[in-house]
């Protein structure tokens, strides 16, 4: 009795972690279904684990990191995971609640920075793109505060979750947030952030897969659904400018 | 009910059920591995019955590293194991894995020392009546410790469902992974206080029950 | 029936060490009902409790019932121990259990069957007149009555040797007799060897056959007794009052 | 001295309840030695601890020492308790104390001096014969020996009133003896009342100038009766060997 | 020693000072508020000296709203009262706060279990010589308990250093975090293999400490 359409049901698992990311894969979900693609969302808590998973292949798709995230992964764990897409840009940014630029930020100023590693490298990047602090040369995004080499102002960098950020807004002088997190706070980059940082496609949120599936029909489709108009215009009219989309 | 959870409804419920499943199977291994762990490194301890000093380390040594690893990082090193075990990695059941093993590690302890309370006058009489070790676990110190050993088994589920809140990293769900997801990280504070008040008079109610039927069954 | 050859017990106190009982030896013979006196610390709750190896021996060895317990493995030891009934100064009733479950639990060892159980129970409790307190907690129990559960507990296996550390410390005069009585006729109907720690001499020379006299940990001697008839009170509280006021007369006389 | 008016207490027990203490009313007076007797489960004990109120009762009042317990705020009663003693039927040592802590306990409820304490503290424990053991923990004891100990901490703060129960039941002639001794002097010299619930009525009749017999909880009567002495042994263990042997030649004549 | 101790033997050194301060902390507070808090717990409770419903419930309530929060949320829960008490929220020493709260209520429960084990006749002996509820407490239940109380007390440090490793979400760190944040975050397996295992022999110390201790105290 089964139809052939039926048949060819395919389920699809993607990894991933919070919102928008999760809201974006909810959108490709039943546009999936339509071309007889099950994909089912598996929420993890951590972001070592979506790419484990991957890589173990209980998932064949992870949506929740940038390239270089990636490429670390794959260099400490000699996996082959690829990028299949870029999805949205999430600005990076500094806020405060006392003070509207760097430069009313007094000596010696705490500033809250995320305590995982990429992340704490991408924001000690981004003072040194401002000039605020001098890192190494070259160390990039295997930064820590030991490579810091420069600190005119004598700025306390406190390492915090990245969960908990959001909350150091009383504590710290200065907070990096990602958008997402800086959204509840009613805080826009383009408006209320001291600092951001250059918007680089390096640092587009992507979906990932392994070279071994990377170019199958269901990812290829799913990268498809995910860029589409839908998505576009979920991002535009929800995150106008904390999640550009990546994609044209 | 709140507009927001019945919006949620959906997802409520099946945390709540992830939170059954975890919870339900780490008291189950407490009691079916725990109980006699625990027992065993009473039993193997210098000066009782079963004085043993290789089984007492044994023991002992599992229970203190269970105890000592960072929960997250034994979730990590079990991952192997958990995918050996349940064929996977991720989801609830593979969440089991890891907080049964500390359901076990955990209500041993608390076994031993329920047991180390016994007066050592019942085991006594229980040696000079020719019973043999199963029947004076079974006939005499389960008997006389039955009301702290109820109250241990209270304060590990009660430790077991903080432990489950760990689990969203691997996947597992449950109430308080649903509370940090979307009511913490999406900053629906309202929704997040609603989680936790439902925890709250939850395990609230597993201490009451917990504590009634332990003063039911001491009869000292 | 009960043979200690050259048994020593010594114990770790403070700084000391305490000889408890030292190079004993003694034969009880089978169906004897044998009495241990002596002062307080004396050791004869240590020899009593070496008797079922309840404490090891420091040397020497222990022969009951033709068996050599000080050498037994743990499998013969324990079924050996089945045979030997023992009711401690202390009690050691489990506080969790019922009246009844508490001299249930030797049946069940044995294995009686359900029914058997109930009647056996039932009897040892009629013996000791507590059968109504089956239901009852050791908690709520005076201290006589304890002390009776503890040996309807000892005589429920029908054991061919029974250990007494004081059975009838805690029991008024009536009371006294009436457990005399039971363990007379425990002896006599089923040659029960009886070996009994008591500091009532009353009760000593009312129901043993030989009695050991312990000073220090040693063995002063070992005597033989003719028994002479415990003097039974009616079940009758008037007669504290007759001991009391027949006394008196006597005194005012 | 002490005064119980109209004084019940019940219990529940499974599914019934029981008076264990039914109107009771009595009169002690100041320096009495008071006995009180009756069967296994008469109420003796629960009598015994209403009178320090240890057991709150269901009605009726309790006047000790012209206060009247029943009535009294908790910190007055404490007051009020610290100078009555009681020696339990299970002693109630605190089992992680030494021998001379236990009995060092009420002093130091008092008050003492450190230096008063050492001496009332052995002096009490050479009364009961324990000098040697103060060092060591109950666990290590013998039966008779923890009740010395009881009777020790009882003594110790020269309390007004001694409540006892069963104080000599763990203990052989020659230490009863002594005891009865120790208690007969403190009554004697000091003017404390003493009352001594007991099953041996040689230490009744030897130590108690009036008695109460009690019966299913309520009292049959209270009789002055006049004290013959307790027959002393020699502190010789010879002593258990006479006693035998020389009621043999008697039987045997 | 091993190129990568050496090479982070710096930051190893002070994350073994955080878990210290931290985990030093937790264990003052168990035993200046957790003890009392659990010796009242048994006070109260009915049938005890000082029974007092509304006592009992309040405390009752108070430790298991701690016990049933999500350590997360707790910890964020916390905020405004940490930033009250140590002028942070973030820091080691904000770390230590919800740390104590929660180390009260989880000792306070286990004072509470060791508490019911000691014989009523112990503390009848101690009103009848008309010791006042403070001297029942010192002279008579702590004694009694005295080996319990140590016991509890391991359990409660190794579950504390177990929870403190959480603490890197607000600063805290400690070596559970450094293990997670240099070894499983970096991959530096090898590391976080050194980590554990000093944590494990850490663990293992104190609860050998505690054993021992018990024991020697235990005259029973
Ligand atoms: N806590 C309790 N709960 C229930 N019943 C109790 C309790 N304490 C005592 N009883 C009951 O009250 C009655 C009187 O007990 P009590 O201890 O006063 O007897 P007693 O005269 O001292 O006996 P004995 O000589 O055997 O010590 C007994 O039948 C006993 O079962
Ligand atoms: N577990 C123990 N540890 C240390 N010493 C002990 C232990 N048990 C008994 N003793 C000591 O051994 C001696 C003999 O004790 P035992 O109990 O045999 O005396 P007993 O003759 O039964 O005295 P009682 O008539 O007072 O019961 C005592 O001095 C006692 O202090
Ligand atoms: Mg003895
Ligand atoms: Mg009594």
């Amino acid at each position: 009795e089964s139809t052939p359409e039926e048949k060819k049901q395919v389920d699809l698992k993607v990894a991933s972690l919070i919102p928008p990311m999760t809201d974006i894969l909810e959108i490709a979900k039943p546009l999936m279904k339509e071309e007889g693609i099950n994909l089912e969302i598996v929420v993890l808590g951590d972001n070592i684990q979506p790419n484990n998973a991957l890589a173990n292949k209980e998932v064949d798709a992870n949506f929740f990191q940038h390239k270089p995230f990636m490429e670390q992964y794959n260099e400490s764990n000699g996996t082959e995971l690829v990028r299949v897409e870029p999805i949205y840009h999430a600005i990076f940014g500094a806020y405060s609640k006392k003070y509207k630029t760097m430069d009313e930020l007094p000596e010696g100023a705490t500033i809250a920075i995320p305590n995982d590693q990429i992340n704490l490298a991408r924001s000690l990047v981004m003072f040194a793109d401002q000039g605020i602090i001098k890192l190494k040369d070259g160390v990039g995004l295997k930064a820590t505060q030991a490579d810091i080499v420069e600190n005119v102002k004598n700025y306390k960098f406190k390492e915090v979750d990245l969960l908990m950020l959001a909350r150091m807004m009383d504590d710290a002088d200065l907070v990096t947030l990602y958008p997402s997190y800086a959204e509840p706070l009613g805080l826009k980059p383009s408006k209320d952030a001291v600092i951001t940082e250059n918007v680089n496609s390096t640092f587009a949120i992507s979906l990932v897969a392994r070279k071994d599936n990377a170019k199958s029909e269901a990812i290829q489709l799913l990268a498809e659904k995910m860029t589409g108009p839908e998505v576009k215009k979920f991002l535009e009219e929800n995150f106008a400018d904390t999640s550009l989309p990546a994609f044209d | 009910m709140p507009d927001i959870i019945l919006k949620y409804q959906a997802e409520i419920w099946q945390s709540i059920g992830e939170t059954f499943v975890m919870v339900g199977l780490s008291i189950a291994f407490a009691l079916l591995v725990g109980l006699p762990v625990g027992t065993l490194l009473y039993l193997c301890r210098k000066g009782q019955l079963l004085e043993n000093r290789s089984i007492y380390s044994g023991l002992n040594i599992f229970v203190n590293i269970v105890r000592s690893f960072p929960f997250l990082l034994l979730v990590v090193f079990l991952i192997p194991f958990t995918r050996f075990i349940v064929g996977t990695a991720i989801g609830t059941m593979a969440a089991t894995v890891p907080l049964s093993i500390v359901a076990i590690a955990y209500y041993s302890r608390l076994v031993e020392q329920a047991l180390l309370e016994i007066p050592r006058g019942i085991i006594e009489s229980a040696v000079s009546m020719g019973a043999s070790v199963l029947e004076i676990i079974f006939k005499f110190l389960f008997v006389e410790a039955r009301s702290s050993l109820v109250l241990g088994l209270t304060t590990s589920t009660i430790s077991f469902i903080s432990y489950s809140t760990v689990m969203g990293i691997v996947g597992g769900g449950g109430v308080g992974d649903f509370a940090i997801r979307y009511g913490y990280q999406r900053f629906e504070t309202e929704l997040m206080i609603y989680i936790i008040v439902m925890m709250i008079i939850f395990v609230q109610a597993i201490q009451f029950t917990g504590t009634t039927i332990a003063k039911k069954l001491d009869k000292k | 029936m009960i043979s200690l050859q050259n048994i020593s017990k010594s114990y770790q106190q403070h700084q000391s060490i305490l000889q408890a009982v030292h190079s004993v030896s003694l034969n009880i013979d089978k169906g004897e009902i044998h009495g241990v006196i002596g002062a307080s610390g004396a050791g004869k709750s240590t020899l009593l409790r070496l008797m079922n190896v309840l404490e090891t021996p420091d040397q020497g060895t222990i022969v009951v019932n033709n068996q050599t317990l000080t050498t037994l493995p743990n499998r013969k030891l324990r079924e050996a121990r089945r045979s030997i009934g023992m009711i401690f100064q202390h009690f050691n009733l489990v506080s969790n259990k019922t009246v009844f479950d508490n001299v249930a639990v030797p049946l069940e060892l044995t294995g009686y069957s359900k029914k058997a159980k109930v009647d056996r129970v039932n009897e040892c409790l009629k013996f000791v007149g507590l059968e109504h307190k089956a239901e009852q907690y050791p908690a709520q129990l005076s201290g006589g009555q304890k002390q009776r559960v503890a040996i309807a507990r000892a005589l429920a296996n029908r054991p061919a040797v029974l250990l007494c550390d004081e059975p009838t410390s805690a029991l008024d005069p009536q009371t006294t007799a009436g457990i005399l009585d039971v363990l007379k006729t425990v002896n006599q109907e089923f040659g029960v060897t009886i070996v009994i720690v008591s500091h009532e001499m009353d009760v000593v020379r009312s129901i043993c056959d030989k009695v050991t006299v312990m000073d220090g940990g040693k063995i002063l001697e070992t005597v033989s007794i003719e028994t002479e008839p415990y003097m039974i009170p009616d079940n009758d509280p008037k007669w504290f009052l007759e001991q009391l006021t027949e006394k008196e007369r006597n005194s005012n006389a």
